[in-house]
């Protein structure tokens, strides 16, 4: 993280950045842009915004979070601020969701089938991967699997081949956001679930 | 030699059997269809019983209308194809004299079973995948329209475009975006069917005279047709319905009729494993 | 939430009421909402949400604005509680103006992407369509773009379906001035075939 690339204003008069500094509340400032923000904003992007060194913004969130769940005495909030899909963000409080229902006007994307529920495993654990790659591990074709899930947002083509011309897949931010994830890291280790005879599979996570 | 164990269970089967289709409206794959029938037997795929699975695999096929779900019965085919190798493999006899031949198809085994071990962990993990999506999906974040303040003040939009470059894009954008596919089409057009050629196989040698190969495609121009009674010729011989002669490697392949009975229902039956 | 406790004024089982009203913890309850309602909310449609009576509501918001002010001592948020047009919203609090004008320009700039650029245009010569519609055309996800879009006053929500709750979109007249037609009829023909093509891929979803 090149935390002084972060500091995007002139360098010029240390005395006015030093009263600016001053004046710029982090954490207050850090609020008023989550709250127009409408995707989860990583370190750098907000460091940006204030006009303040990464490790700062890092220092602020972890207080306003805390700050927001009542550590130390405080209101518990009816909100929450998340780390999800690679950065942050404002959520409802998991026991007021109920509530909250009825105010959004979510439009409940329809429940992904099994098939396109495995597809989007393999692609997870083997990205980056061909559509072919998919198919000889799922044994069938995957081709309106592979549109749907694109179609979702949840996988992103990552590049073609140049040679074979063979379109790879690999998973988009949006499924990271969508699992409550932050990085495809975070997957469950798969071993585990491949149990001995499985010695001649490779790099399995 | 394992049948006694598993004896009961292959037993309690028929009730279940009926509910094959039932057990298949799940279906997502056939691997998944493999690993539903194994668990339903109870039985390594090792085991020699494995040829019922086969069977009921395949009298399942015959029940399939292959013509509504050309992608389901692909699907199937590689189903068939799997469970040959594992049935080839698994009737192998174990603990043998070893040849390395044998080792190669206890390979071929172990790889097949290494195939089904990973699909199943991926079909784990799609589980996995499932909960966290659907946890995620009842969560609210804030993502509220922009202040009508600040929405004013997002600067003006540098827009180049005339109404003909927009239509260009309009056009490139809404081009189908194809997934690049080999196409198979060209394999099977025109369909032909095994039991039409088988028909007139049978209508050729039926009457006693022995023929050659060549004699019996004679006139048939289409390469899909010379197939179709290749494989017609195939399966009347595994119906025992012809004989065939062939003096030397590559030479001439001579037909005889040798059926004794041979009804129209034989007929009908033939290739049905090809679903035409 | 017990559902039937929705009708706010049921002046019956003082009890019962005492209970429930010490689960819901009204301020909370109402925060959560407020984070994530796009429009102001009027009282009574706010004490409907959380089941409790108006005056309580009228009450608790009271407190969360003063709360949120840092009346008593506590934090002065980036973020303010004001009532507008018979409802109440959070917005930023404008000694805040400056960082979040600079992060929405950021976030908006002056040319549109290749990809909202080719989403108007998918939108523009079918409309009215909704958000899957499009996706399934562009085999991308498209939330983002479209929020771009509507946010840009280049489309508009024409409409939404009553069954399936889906938002359909239809081009503003911005479009029709940038583009310097009179009408969207005027856009240019594009090739018949195309506009059977994309049907094959509404089922997607």
């Amino acid at each position: 993280m090149d935390t002084d690339t972060a500091e995007p204003r002139s360098p010029e008069p240390d005395t006015e950045d030093a009263a600016s500094l001053a004046v710029v509340d982090v954490p207050r400032a850090l609020e008023a842009i989550l709250m127009v923000a409408d995707e989860p904003q990583g370190l750098v992007s907000l460091a940006t915004a204030v006009g303040v060194p990464v490790a700062a913004v890092r220092q602020a969130i972890e207080v306003l979070a805390a700050d927001y769940d009542g550590v130390g005495g405080g209101i518990r909030r009816g909100f929450e601020l998340r780390e999800v899909g690679g950065g942050w963000r404002v959520y409802v409080r998991p026991e007021h969701d109920e509530v909250v229902r009825d105010f959004v006007l979510t439009q409940n994307p329809t429940r992904l089938s099994q098939a396109a529920l495995e597809t989007l495993a393999v692609i997870a654990y083997k990205q980056p991967i061909s559509r072919g790659a998919i198919a000889s591990i799922r044994a069938v074709n995957v081709d309106s699997v592979v549109r749907t899930l694109l179609g979702r947002g949840l996988i992103t083509e990552a590049f073609t081949d140049s040679e074979t011309g063979a379109i790879h897949y690999a998973t988009a931010d949006l499924l990271l956001t969508q699992l409550g994830i932050n990085s495809i890291e975070e997957l469950p280790h798969i071993s585990p679930l491949l149990e001995d005879g499985a010695q001649g599979f490779d790099d399995q996570r | 030699m394992a049948q006694s164990p598993s004896g009961a269970a292959v037993d309690a089967v028929p009730q279940e059997a009926t509910g094959f289709s039932v057990s298949l409206s799940n279906f997502n794959g056939p691997f998944d269809l493999l690993l539903t029938l194994i668990a339903k037997h109870e039985m390594d795929i090792t085991e020699v019983s494995l040829s019922r699975i086969t069977d009921e695999f395949i009298s399942y096929l015959r029940g399939l209308d292959s013509t509504e779900e050309l992608d389901q019965a692909t699907e199937f085919l590689v189903v068939a194809a799997t469970l040959l190798d594992l049935k080839v493999a698994g009737l192998l006899p174990q603990g043998e004299l070893v040849d390395a031949e044998d080792v190669a198809l206890l390979e071929a085994r172990d790889l097949l079973f290494a195939r089904l071990l990973q699909y199943r962990a991926f079909k784990e993990a799609a589980i996995w995948f499932a909960a966290g999506l659907e946890r995620e999906s009842t969560r609210h974040f804030r993502s509220v329209r922009l202040e009508e303040k600040y929405r004013k003040q997002t600067p003006e939009l540098v827009w180049t475009l005339t109404a003909e470059d927009f239509a260009a894009l309009a056009a490139v954008a809404m081009t189908p975006h194809e997934i690049p596919v080999v196409g198979l089409d060209h394999l099977h057009a025109p369909l032909v069917s095994i039991r039409e050629q088988a028909a007139h196989v049978v209508a050729l040698l039926r009457g006693g005279q022995p023929m050659t190969f060549r004699q019996l495609i004679a006139g048939a121009e289409v390469k899909g047709v010379i197939i179709a009674r290749f494989l017609a010729v195939l399966e009347l011989y595994r119906g025992a319905a012809i004989a065939f002669e062939q003096l030397e490697p590559l030479g001439e392949l001579t037909l005889r009729w040798t059926a004794e009975h041979f009804s129209e229902d034989s007929l009908a039956n033939l290739g049905a494993d090809y679903g035409h």
